[in-house]
């Protein structure tokens, strides 16, 4: 198929469909709304479901019940609509049924503003909903790769019967890449084991998240972690550029990940050895990458959209054994190129200390940036 | 020809019902409220094509009771998640069963849309004028005066609101295809909130549209009453406020007869 | 001649509520204050004749627990 | 080599889709592309931007501190984006709704009546084409004959019967760039 | 005052009537209902705003509204109820008002069961409602301590214009236990200067998490780090047992750490040199304190009631420099004193390897206690 | 005694409006609804012990634009902080403004249970039948066949459900002391609701309940018109379906004359 | 003798949109389509006589950008 | 010293209070207590138990493995909880609803029938008392005396005229316990 250009939300919107999506359930919220508005005409077109909830909570409660059918089903938001979706995303990781959700992320905390954010790093990868569970999240960082990732999340999601977020930024969203879509899949014929389709001539089925028994409570708590497990040794990936040689490592996703890129390059030039990991996989976190790097690298600096929620778990890696530095954007800022070669060339530059915390030395250089008053 | 007499089956438990013990206190109505739709399920012969939504409340292992596919909602969310699968499973028969906190409270917003999309799911609403579940905290539905756990001088309208009448609410919907009310304190009550019962999955077989049968049920334990005083106290004083009704009727299921 | 019907409880179900005797018409309900079921309660029994096999105990009931039987005249052709 | 291309005005100039004509230009002319606006905090009443940006290898950040090129539609955009044109760049600048001259010796300031000209035209509507034409006459990164295929593939159908009008104002909007003097510095 | 017998969910209700509160919005769910049956006697009884809210979603924007008038506010939940909290809770910190909210912890996720259980600690400590913000989280150990942290959070909350978290499980709130009541405060006469109460005789004043433009919600973001700062430089709180000579410590919150108190009473009877760190502010961490037994100690013990979701962050500042070993109990389950001490036996036996992952370690030992079938 | 001719003034800004021009798209209803309320205001003396609560919606920087105190709240919630709000200061005028999406969507709950309670505070409820801030989705009061962003074949109310009457719906609960529909759309109508904006603040001065005042909007930017077009759609095409009128007014309030 | 009056236009809010022209009684309003505003909108202006004061256009107006005034009568107590 | 109670049973038979009023004298009597209830998983028609922990220092876990003594009031509480007891320790069971015999050698077995006891007294109600009497004859924690304090002063309002019927269950407990013979182990 040949590339066309393609706004990031249609793109995700689209890919989706043609990854056999059967059951769409969303809320309008920008800057994710033109996902929803796609699925309005493409889905009843093609005969499959398409619901605007009247919010996050019934959204996401009505995509738990289309899970639960075995279907292929998807909700998309964005940050606050995200938040209202917590209790609901417990409930599903609960019930192990596989869901695929999109967050464009947007600047915040509460309402603050719809501008490109990765301030949602926390509430996906680490905290969210009540009890112990762990999604697989994915960031793309072009439209194509927002594409795949789509896709590879219904696979995903089906495989663990899990939680797979795409978790994309407001930039991805709304910009336009050339990029190729997927050919339609047709929609599944079969559906799982556990499904609940009615107990025609078999015995009846019931899905729950309760374990009324905190002992059975326990062991499915324990099988989440087995699956998680093998999440961590099976779906890690990432994207690696100039590392061969590199003895200073950027680490950034998505929209920084990729405007690190450019930081890169122009480092390159000016004959920097510097490169860029790219986590593909937020949650299950490249931590073996790092790992490996940490031996022959001289240090770290962790680019984010964010007040360096990613930097927690790039320092669980690194154990302090080599420098990290930290550099981001806040509330809905996104860094240019020029601010992260400037980090660059600084680190190439000065000795980053060992101990002492990024986030600290980063604010004090952040101050004048943003023209901080006390 | 002779006649004889031969031992005939009056009643028996019914098919849709599982084996297992119900968990509920000695005398609630939750248990009658089962077995009716049970039997219906039963003569309707919808047991296999049946799913059901489970609630949170007294009722939350009502999946344990029936003997069709089930899933258990979060608090108050049974419509949504009984319109996600019917959007999938649109020839399967969906209902949800829901407490007065669950459906009037929490959920509120869940069921006033499910109603307003006129979304073809049926919906059991057990109003027993409080909390079972969370030991007999005031309900939307707790009458004025009455005294619960969180409402110890009774409920005071002025600071706690007034009663809501759910049926007479969702009835004013367009998207409401059959809304009453019943209640299973006696005999009579309980032949007709099995009749609305089977009205209430016609009305989803036929595609009129979201079904509600809103039946007035007791809760012993936490009214503080034996069982039977219960039955009474139901007649007595929630009956006057929660008239027994049809607020909602679609003209294609008038002709049903029964 | 009133028809004549009993019923059977499964005691794995009654709870002892009460709502079958207060509501059968022939008054031929009561708890058995001598027997505890598995869970504890006094399991409700016939205590007299006159059961008609109304039904209307079950229908009462809320756990199911009753099964009720009424003896019906039946046409037998009696063989040639 | 990467271009960056800046478009900035009021919501309602058009500003969006003269980006996307270039995006497309871009694309079908097999190069890379990105295209991305600025989805204003206030969608009412406020402002518009987007920025292209087109290159011969994969492209990293989809924004830019300095873009090669900047159209200000108004001048908010202009007192905004005119100090971030990379030196030597080009700065086209809608002179209809900005009544001053430009400030920068170092780039390439085209001051041009894009109002007027589309409202001669008979279409207001024309004048993000008759910037875009400006631009390419300053910028030859697409031609306009590229840009003009790109009207043919990708306007809306709706919009189809504008087509000419379009193209006219491409070459208005080149024509007034080519001619113009250099625009004295304030 | 004389010591009573108080249930931890009535002692938190009362102890926050004394402290001056004048409104509290709630929802019942167990394990802390009692808590809002207390208020809705006593409130109304004192001339103060009580009211049952009809969800947790209205409850925490009433709880909001209410803060933004300045006065001493505060909600209770447990764990489904604050993961539908999590918006407003965002909403709340964009706007800087002080808000209190107990969380009554039960097994997850989703309905799981009402058991006690410490599984939300991630959702409150690190993740939860979207955008960059860090509540205060205490979490008390006995009924008395529940007294004393809800008192105290009223007066971090409105000194900080933060949320503060007070973070029990279910035995806390469950457990009988004598303890002291704090006398009662009068109410606040004087209201701060942000307050919206009628824009009487000044300047209107307006409360709101929207930064528009992103900038200022940059300069927000960094305002909160900056608080976040001092927070955690000034509000640290912690108790040690035994730790003077220690050298294995045991680090637990909450109910955990209170069996393993016991565990560690019946390891020094028989001669182990343990001690333990209770962390009393979970949020900021006690990671100085850490740092400082990293010098002397042999190994750590993290106990939790949890998968493992403070073990992080003693990892986080552990940085591989000692063994650390885990031992969680998860959905409900409750560890008995027993079972620690045998981990604590163990490590005084066995040689910890100081590489390897504590969580997949314990996952290997608990899979005969719970009798894990694969 | 002689007679001269002196300028009188016949109209001016509203002293509770701010100076700030609001960000509205020229012509949209939004500012007249603004304005009405900021003369009741004036005419009231009430500017400063009154409390705004903004929305999620176009109307989200409604804070910029009343001279009084003001918060924003999540959207959809601004009947539960405006509840908040007013239970710690019951002697406060506290309001709310809120688009449909935000009241009649994700709101449902909270407006619902607000009348329920009887709540006193006063909602001012613009239903321009569309999301006007994220461009022009369906709300649940799009009309039947209405084409939105979000329903691009037109509303289908088989599948998308019917809209939905929040006068209607709200005037049932006994909570309530004054619900009624007014529009926005020609001199007279824009008359009537600034005495119903003055009726619903009068209904909370006296305690009376829950008030409401639905006002019917246009929003020409979503609806693809003119401002004057809009004008005439809301007319042709709204009114008929909400039909302005008094759906509840407490006996209290018939008596006052404005 | 009608009423005389006239309005005046705070060109810092007027948006053009043309409410207040389509409802003036007296049709003495149209846009200025030689000036715009610093928003880009062309402003209203009184294009004749027979403004009555009626404020009707204010009523309409949603940006509260106009003043309207009548000339009135008033009796004035000559001093003696 | 720290001395562990767990008391089980069927939901209704005052097992929670029976623990309370435990550790009510415990309280009077200057000790440290915990009371902690199983909050039942199912509210409905489930089992109830409370561990009460009476001791002299700070107490750690308010929940134990094996504590120093069990009332089991029913058939599953005996059989969930009599391999718990703490060798050495107290074991009573209600031998109303139970059908057989104790089965360790290595604790203090009371089978004693609380159900009828109680009904003799006049109110079934009073079954927790007749068991704590028990206990406490053969585990001297608190005295009666103690207990029958403790009753006085929290005993709600409502039930205060059942005072004198409580002191009787408890004295009847304690007699029948210190009374009974050793039961014999199946
Ligand atoms: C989000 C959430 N909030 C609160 C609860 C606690 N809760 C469980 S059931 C219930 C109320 C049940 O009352 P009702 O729906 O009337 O059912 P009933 O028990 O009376 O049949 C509540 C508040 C919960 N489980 N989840
Ligand atoms: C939780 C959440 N969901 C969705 C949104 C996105 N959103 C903002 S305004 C709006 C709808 C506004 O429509 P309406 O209330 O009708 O107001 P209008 O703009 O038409 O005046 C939506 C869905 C949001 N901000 N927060
Ligand atoms: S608590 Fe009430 S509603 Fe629940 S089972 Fe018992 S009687 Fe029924
Ligand atoms: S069948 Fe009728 S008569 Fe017989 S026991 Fe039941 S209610 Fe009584
Ligand atoms: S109604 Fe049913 S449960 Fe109740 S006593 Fe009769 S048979 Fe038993
Ligand atoms: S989008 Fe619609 S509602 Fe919003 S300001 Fe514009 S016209 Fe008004
Ligand atoms: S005051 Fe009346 S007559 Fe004068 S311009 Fe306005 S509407 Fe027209
Ligand atoms: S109504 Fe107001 S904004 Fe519109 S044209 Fe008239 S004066 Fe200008
Ligand atoms: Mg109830
Ligand atoms: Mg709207």
């Amino acid at each position: 198929m040949a590339k066309e250009l393609l706004k990031g939300n249609i793109a995700m919107a689209e890919a989706a469909i043609r990854a056999g999506l059967e059951g769409y359930f969303g809320y309008p919220i920008t800057p994710q709304t033109e996902l929803l508005e796609w699925m309005s005409e493409r889905m009843p077109a093609l005969g499959r479901a398409f619901l605007q909830a009247e919010s996050e909570v019934a959204a996401i409660n009505m995509l738990y019940g289309a899970a639960c059918t075995g279907a292929r089903v998807m909700t998309s938001s964005s940050s606050p609509g995200i938040s209202l979706m917590m209790e609901g995303l417990s409930y599903i990781a609960g019930t192990e049924v596989p869901v695929v959700i999109i967050d464009v992320v947007r600047g915040g905390p509460g309402l603050g503003n719809i501008a490109p954010s990765q301030g949602d790093y926390n509430q996906i990868v680490h905290g969210g909903g009540h009890g112990d569970y762990h999604p697989i999240v994915l960031a793309p960082a072009s439209v194509q790769e927002a594409i795949d990732l789509v896709v590879l999340a219904f696979d995903l999601a089906e495989k663990y019967r899990t939680i797979v977020f795409v978790m994309a930024d407001g930039n991805i969203g709304q910009m336009m890449e050339p990029a190729e879509l997927p050919p339609m899949r047709p929609i599944k014929s079969e559906y799982p084991h556990w499904a609940v389709r009615g107990a025609m001539g078999r015995e009846r089925r019931i899905l729950s998240s309760i374990y009324i028994d905190p002992k059975d409570e326990e062991v499915t708590n324990y099988r989440l972690m087995q699956v998680w497990n093998q999440i961590q040794a099976n779906e890690v990936r990432y994207r690696e550029y100039f590392l061969e040689d590199a003895d200073t490592v950027v680490i950034g996703f998505g929209t920084a990940g990729r405007i690190a890129l450019s930081a890169v390059r122009a480092a390159r030039a000016e004959g920097i050895k510097v490169g860029l990991l790219r986590p593909i996989t937020l949650s299950p976190f490249p931590a073996p990458q790092i790992e490996n790097l940490i031996q022959r690298v001289k240090g770290f600096l962790v680019v984010e959209m964010n007040a360096g929620q990613m930097l927690d778990d790039v320092l669980k890696v690194v154990k302090g054994r080599v420098p990290v530095e930290f550099y981001g954007r806040m509330g809905g800022m996104v860094p240019f190129p020029d601010e992260i070669l400037a980090e660059i060339q600084r680190m190439s530059r000065e000795d980053i200390p060992l101990d002492g915390d990024p986030r600290q030395r980063w604010m004090k250089r952040l101050a004048p940036v943003i023209h901080w008053q006390n | 020809m002779d006649t004889t007499l031969s031992a005939q089956i009056v009643y028996q438990r019914p098919q849709s019902l599982t084996e297992a013990t119900m968990h509920y206190c000695p005398g609630c109505t939750h248990g009658i409220a089962h077995r009716l739709i049970a039997e219906v399920m039963d003569e309707m012969g919808i047991r296999e094509r049946s799913i059901g939504v489970a609630p949170v409340g007294c009722s939350v292992f009502a999946y344990n009771y029936f003997d069709c596919d089930f899933v258990e909602a979060a608090h108050g969310r049974a419509p949504a998640m009984a319109t996600g699968i019917k959007r999938l499973l649109p020839d399967r028969i969906v209902f949800t069963y829901q407490g007065d906190g669950d459906l009037a409270s929490i959920g509120m917003g869940e069921i006033v849309h499910a109603a307003g999309r006129g979304e073809n799911i049926s919906v059991f609403f057990i109003n027993n004028a409080i909390y079972g579940m969370t030991s007999g905290q005031m309900a939307p539905t707790t009458l004025p005066g009455q005294k619960t756990t969180s409402s110890p001088r009774g409920r005071d309208v002025e600071t706690m609101g007034y009663p809501l009448r759910m049926a007479e609410l969702l009835a004013n919907l367009d998207g409401a295809g059959y809304v009453v009310r019943r209640s299973l304190h006696d005999p009579k009550n309980i032949r007709m909130a099995k009749k609305a019962i089977r009205l209430a999955f016609e009305t989803q077989l036929r595609g009129l549209g979201f079904s509600m049968v809103e039946l007035l049920s007791t809760c012993s334990t936490n009214w503080g009453l034996s069982p039977l005083e219960s039955l009474k106290w139901l007649e007595e004083h929630m009956i006057p406020y929660y008239p027994i009704g049809d607020f909602k009727v679609a003209d294609a299921l008038k002709e049903i007869k029964l | 001649m009133p028809a004549k019907g009993w019923i059977e409880v499964n005691e794995v179900y009654c709870k002892g509520c009460e709502l079958c005797v207060s509501e059968c018409p022939q008054h031929v309900l009561a708890l058995d204050m001598g027997r505890l079921t598995p869970k504890g309660y006094h399991p409700v029994m016939l205590i007299g004749d006159g059961c008609t096999g109304c039904g209307i105990c079950a229908i009462m009931c809320p756990e199911a627990a009753l099964t009720v039987y009424r003896e019906t005249p039946q046409k037998v052709s009696v063989a040639a | 080599m990467q271009t960056e291309i800046l478009i900035a005005g009021f919501g309602g100039q058009g500003v969006l889709f003269a980006g996307q004509i270039l995006a497309y230009a871009a694309m079908d002319a097999g190069r890379e592309v990105t295209w991305i606006p600025s989805y204003g905090p206030e969608m009412r009443g406020g402002t518009a931007n987007c920025t292209v940006i087109i290159s011969d290898e994969e492209i990293g950040s989809p924004l830019v501190l300095n873009p090669t090129a900047v159209i200000a539609l108004n001048l908010p955009s202009l007192e905004k984006y005119e100090p971030m044109v990379k030196p030597g760049g080009v700065l086209i600048v809608n002179a209809s709704l900005v009544n001053r001259g430009p400030r920068r010796l170092d780039i390439d300031n085209v001051f041009i009546p894009v109002n007027e000209i589309a409202e001669r035209l008979g279409n207001r509507r024309l004048l993000n084409m008759v910037a875009v034409g400006a631009l390419l006459a300053k910028l030859p990164v697409l031609t306009l004959d590229q840009i003009k295929q790109a009207l043919e593939d990708h306007l809306p159908e709706r919009h189809k019967k504008f087509m000419q009008a379009n193209l006219l104002a491409l070459q208005e909007g080149a024509d007034f760039a080519l001619q113009a003097q250099g625009v004295k510095v304030e």
